[in-house]
């Protein structure tokens, strides 16, 4: 009989990679990915979901076994949790409104407002390499906020996962903007990647894990259910 | 439920007593030892990093709190008023008022005005080349506004009952002796009214204190939101969540020592 | 995209079932929440009034400590290591470990908080009535728990009611604070809806209008029990 | 006393709660330094009487005359009546003291701050004056020592001496008692009643409620009998307490035991 | 009377208010069927002594029986006493009515609610019989039709009749009486006087404060003159009224005009 574990879900939707419908089915992206590891490690997975706020409780007072929600690993936080290692990786855009011409650099950036998602990747990177040239870096609770103050005109140019970027540029609302471009990468601000959340010392668990992400990437699967989703590599270099 | 203390309140008001009396000595001594556990076990490393931050945060948050209360609760005194003596058009107004936005919570309110009503202005070019702009663009004032059209419309529920509590024959003698409506109000309901309501307006401003947060919604940073940041940054579930906790039991309580401190500047007989 | 009627329709792909849903979930934690913190604060706001010294100062700690600890961080920690305490204790002496519900931790802690807030507000209102129909009450011999039943609390509820009203609404709306906990009520259903279809003004909208639909409903409720309250006092003003 | 100018005049004063018509048509004129009294079994409307002279109860019909001028009413469309001008109101009423049965002390405020509100902030007088006149006043009713106490810590008959020494404070030209004497020993009784007769004396005006025949008599130059909502009978307090006329009053004469 | 039983014995009472020393050690008994007059100066201490026998204050020093049982006291760390037995004190409340000098009815409940409240929910008495005994009483102190009002639209001496119906009604062994009849006039008090006496003859006690000198001298058998805080003179109403020794209470008796 297979191993049950449960998997923490943000509650909050991250389309396209978590969301419920509205019979209260999960779909997206990151759903496809845990069928398909779960399926390889033979586990019984079961979605739990859990407000982002208290996920990190969850994980530790063993509510949930391990948390698959799009986040990035860092060195800081793997102080405290540990991590699989990556399932994908995507690069950082900038966009802003069209009439507006601009670069993704220091330098086209400098006297603009940006808006940022707080206590993402994106903030602190912006605020290494623009902070010290732009007019201001707003930090908002959500990208739909950031994207929806550029909109406004209350800030100039939103910086942010180009999987999220392009879901708005595509939507009604994003008929305002254009991509600027990707940013320079900085490995150790942006990160390896997003992996799955565990609890310490649940190596058991990790290994098994890391080895289904292995082989769903070489045996196509990972292939298989991306496309569904998008017209690149999600999983990055 | 004994009634030796009820009897002599103004004479042994609590604060008269000793700081050092055992039993205090026992709750203090238990506090420190927790404190003690907390700073032994627990991962403090982050904290010198976000010490300036955390530093800032905690004064937007008096800001927004100070000024969106005192604001507010100068709304909330007439608000209150008008409904227990009329004119009845504005009496219904107030009730509807306070109905609306006590009725919706804060942060729809809070989404409506910035978002909403922020993106209606900025349609509009004349707006954005006057000099209101820079400000219209900015989010503390709607953030201010919003709070403090809150605190009114709960405060005016409570200063209305404070407002109809006061005995009728107390407000008989102003008027029997000549006193205008306002001077009346003034000197007589008015502070009638706020004293019995202290009790509840400090309740109601700790509420206020732990409204403020939500700001960070519209990019207003406060304490809070740097504390969110830095869970977000490590990941530690409980540290993080205890400083804030300890922040937030500081300012409260300031903030009931100095409500306590008003309402014992009268004393009043208890049964 | 189907249009905002659409999204609101009863059935899948509408969410209007999720979301009454939620507010029956909201209303059953608000109602559990709100009477036990009305149990509890009558309990101390007496228990400050009449109470040892020894009962005073600790319900003084509990009131400032409650007030003051913003909700989220009392529900991550009753929540989570409330419940890993309870499960451990109960490993230790031997029983399997309980998985405590959302909506009982949900009604406890929000009790908990309202408990405090409560008792502030009918200490204000106890002290305002007028001293000599309490004694008046004790004069005849009746028992502490008589007094207050029979006089204290009749006569104190037209000075409680708009801090109790408060204190209602309050509650409603606190509950959205059990998202953290994955509890499905109405907030966080409204952002999930939100988030999926990206047309927040129409969810957020018409959650405002349920809860302003469960306001009215409530002020009519207080304005009778307020009426009959205020019954034998003249009308000031 | 015919040379007096009046004081006040009430005429015809009507006053009804609901169902019940406390007053049924009440008349009364008081000329400057009078001290009428008016007595009557509980229940009777004399409370009620003095209060629509300050117009703190709205009479249901009639009119009340201050030193000529008539408060002007107007109706307030649910049958009754209302004043037309409340400055008017107001100013005559800061000409008027008045002692409640029930005090009606403001509870927020210490001895010495009730007795110095009005004169300081209706009247204007400077501060330092008033806390005089207020002092003076308070050791006048053996109340000095308790200037700084909060009215919920007096006695009775304390709060009662506090309510007389606010009343003095605002030096009206008239002045309505209502039962100033209920809680007060002999001692002090006598003692009101000396500051009645001084007051009398400076020509100001008293209309005062009581239940004490002796102090009634000996206070008063005019006694008013009201009962069952009109003035039974009135006149000079020897001819009725020495010499009642009507029935009713007889009795509740022969009653003072 | 020696006879008698004895039904309350008040030894060496003392109380103070912070600084203020208001009874100095005050000793009083009486038997079943006195009727104790308390008379003094106003804020000499007489309704703190009512107050001191139930217990609603409590004294600094000194014991109280009541039938006797002597109430137990402890010490409660300020320096003062409290009860070491709450529910003998309650106990023992019940079995004594209390009239207040400022009435203290109960605003939220009517007239008639006010009067059976005790006896059906303290004393157990079925609704109906307690509704017929206090409708009985209503109409004795003439207020039956005012049984459905609220006490906030009755006049004083309404208010005052509507405390006495309601500790009449619990038909106490002994009563305490703090100027019942401070609101009333002279025909109610006549009537109140007979209520008293009609007590006193089935055996119960009453001690009562009053300031009606006249009243105390007919309804009392014994006169307690209280005054710096101790009982200056005691004796048989003849004596006092007609014979009093001390300086002071000679002063006081001569007051009454
Ligand atoms: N709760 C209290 N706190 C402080 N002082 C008080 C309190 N109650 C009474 N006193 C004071 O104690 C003294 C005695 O009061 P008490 O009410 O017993 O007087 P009394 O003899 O009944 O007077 P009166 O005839 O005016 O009713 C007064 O000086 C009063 O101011
Ligand atoms: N606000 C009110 N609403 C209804 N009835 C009232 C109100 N005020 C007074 N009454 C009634 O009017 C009548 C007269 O009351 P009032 O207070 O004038 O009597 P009074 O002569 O002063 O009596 P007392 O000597 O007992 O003070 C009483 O029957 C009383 O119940
Ligand atoms: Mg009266
Ligand atoms: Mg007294």
């Amino acid at each position: 009989q297979a191993q049950e574990v449960k998997v923490g879900f943000a509650a909050e939707p991250y389309p396209p990679f978590t969301s419920p419908d509205a019979s209260g089915k999960w779909v997206g992206w990151e759903v496809d990915f845990m069928d398909a590891i779960c399926a390889e490690a033979k586990l019984k997975c079961v979605i739990t979901p859990v407000a982002w706020d208290g996920i990190i409780p969850a994980l530790t007072t063993k509510k949930i076994d391990m948390i698959i929600g799009s986040m990035s690993i860092t060195d800081e936080r793997l102080k405290t949790i540990d991590f699989s290692d990556k399932y994908y990786n995507t690069p950082t855009g900038v966009i802003g409104q069209k009439t507006d011409k601009f670069e993704a650099t220091p330098a086209g950036l400098k006297g603009k407002i940006i808006g940022v998602q707080v206590s993402t990747i994106h903030q602190d990177y912006a605020t290494k390499y623009f902070g010290p040239g732009a007019a201001e870096i707003k930090e908002y609770q959500t990208q739909d906020e950031a994207n929806q103050d550029l909109a406004a005109g209350r800030v100039d140019a939103v910086q942010a996962d180009s999987i999220a970027l392009d879901a708005f540029l595509k939507s009604d609302a994003g008929k305002c903007c254009d991509l600027k471009g990707y940013v320079k990468d900085d490995p150790a601000i942006l990160g390896q990647g997003v992996g799955v959340g565990l609890r310490k010392g649940e190596a058991d668990l990790k290994t098994k894990i890391n080895a289904a992400i292995k082989t769903i990437r070489s045996n196509g699967t990972y292939e298989k259910f991306s496309k569904k989703y998008f017209t690149f590599d999600v999983y990055g270099k | 439920m004994s009634e030796e203390t009820s009897i002599l309140p103004a004479y042994i008001p609590p604060k008269a007593r000793s700081l050092f009396e055992p039993h205090r000595l026992f709750l203090m001594a238990v506090f420190a030892v927790i404190i003690f556990c907390a700073a032994w076990f627990m991962r403090w490393d982050w904290l010198p990093r976000y010490g300036g931050r955390l530093a800032y945060g905690v004064w937007q948050t008096l800001v927004m709190l100070f000024w969106s209360s005192i604001v507010g609760f100068l709304l909330a005194v007439p608000i209150g008023l008008v409904q227990v003596t009329g004119p009845r058009p504005l009496a219904w107004l107030a009730k509807g008022f306070c109905s609306i936005i006590r009725g919706t919570p804060l942060l729809l309110q809070l989404w409506l005005l910035y978002y909403g009503l922020g993106s209606v202005f900025s349609q509009y070019p004349e707006l954005k080349s006057s000099f209101l702009w820079p400000y219209l663009r900015q989010a503390w004032p709607y953030g201010f506004v919003t709070l403090m059209i809150s605190f009114a419309a709960y405060e005016g529920e409570v200063m209305r009952g404070a407002f109809a509590g006061v005995p009728r024959g107390e407000l008989e003698a102003a008027r029997a002796f000549g006193m205008g409506r306002f001077t009346m109000f003034r000197r007589i309901w008015l502070p009638r009214a706020i004293h019995r309501a202290l009790p509840t307006l400090a309740g109601e401003t700790v509420l206020q204190l732990k409204s403020t947060p939500l700001v960070a919604t519209i990019t207003v940073i406060d304490v809070y939101a740097i504390i969110s940041r830095v869970r977000q940054d490590t990941f530690l579930t409980y540290e993080p969540l205890l400083l804030l906790a300890l922040i937030y039991l500081c300012l409260t309580g300031i903030l009931v020592a100095a409500f306590r401190f008003l309402e014992s500047r009268i004393p009043t007989r208890e049964a | 995209m189907p249009s905002g009627l659409e999204l609101l329709s009863l059935s899948p792909p509408g969410w209007g079932g999720v979301m009454l849903a939620g507010l029956a979930a909201s209303l059953q934690l608000a109602v559990g929440g709100y009477l036990l913190g009305l149990l509890i604060g009558i309990g101390g706001a007496f228990g400050k009034l009449y109470g040892g010294p020894i009962l005073r100062d600790l319900l003084e700690v509990y009131t400032t400590v409650i007030r003051a600890v913003p909700e989220l961080v009392l529900i991550l920690l009753l929540y989570y290591a409330g419940t890993d305490a309870v499960s451990q204790l109960f490993l230790l002496v031997g029983l399997p470990a309980v998985d405590i519900s959302g909506l009982a931790a949900g009604i406890f802690v929000i009790g908990v908080v309202q408990g405090a807030y409560s008792t502030e507000v009918l200490r204000g209102a106890i002290k305002a009535v007028p001293p000599g129909q309490i004694e008046a009450a004790r004069a005849y011999g009746m028992s502490p728990l008589q007094a207050l039943r029979r006089v204290t609390l009749p006569a104190m509820l037209p000075y409680a009611i708009p801090g109790l009203a408060n204190l209602w609404m309050i509650a409603t709306k606190d509950t959205a604070l059990l998202a953290v906990v994955g509890f499905s009520e109405l907030t966080l259903v409204t952002r999930q809806a939100a988030g999926s279809t990206k047309a927040y003004m129409t969810f957020f909208l018409a959650a405002g209008a349920l809860y302003l639909l469960v306001t009215l409903v409530s002020n009519i409720i207080i304005a009778l029990i307020e009426r009959h309250a205020r019954r034998g006092m003249p009308r000031t003003g | 006393m015919a040379d007096s100018a009046q004081a006040i005049e009430v005429s015809n004063l009507h006053k009804r709660f609901g169902p019940l018509e406390v007053l049924k048509g009440v008349s009364l004129t008081a000329r400057q330094g009078d001290v009428i009294a008016i007595i009557g079994g509980s229940g009777s409307g004399k409370s009620t009487f003095l209060r629509c002279i300050n117009m703190l109860e709205l009479p249901s019909a009639g009119t009340v005359t201050i030193h000529g001028e008539t408060i002007a009413m107007k109706k307030d469309g649910h049958g009754g009546l209302m004043p037309a001008d409340r400055r008017q109101v107001q100013r005559l009423r800061s000409q008027l003291g008045m002692v409640f049965q029930s005090f009606n002390l403001w509870q927020h405020m210490t001895v010495l701050q009730n007795v110095i509100e009005v004169p300081v902030h209706v009247l204007k007088v400077p501060k330092d004056k008033a806390i005089e006149t207020a002092e003076a006043l308070l050791r006048r009713v053996g109340l000095y020592e308790k200037r700084d106490a909060y009215p919920a810590f007096l006695s009775g008959g304390q709060q009662q001496r506090a309510a007389i020494a606010r009343a003095l404070a605002i030096q009206p030209l008239v002045m309505l008692f209502d039962e100033p004497t209920s809680a007060l020993d002999p001692e002090l009784v006598g003692e009101v009643l000396t500051v009645i007769g001084d007051l009398a004396r400076e020509k100001r005006t008293m209309i005062l409620v009581t239940h004490e025949m002796k102090f009634a008599r000996e206070v008063s130059n005019h006694v008013v009998f009201l009962h069952g909502g009109v003035i039974e009978e009135q006149g000079p307090p020897d001819a009725i307490f020495g010499a009642p006329k009507s029935e009713r009053l007889k009795k509740f004469i022969s009653s003072i035991h």
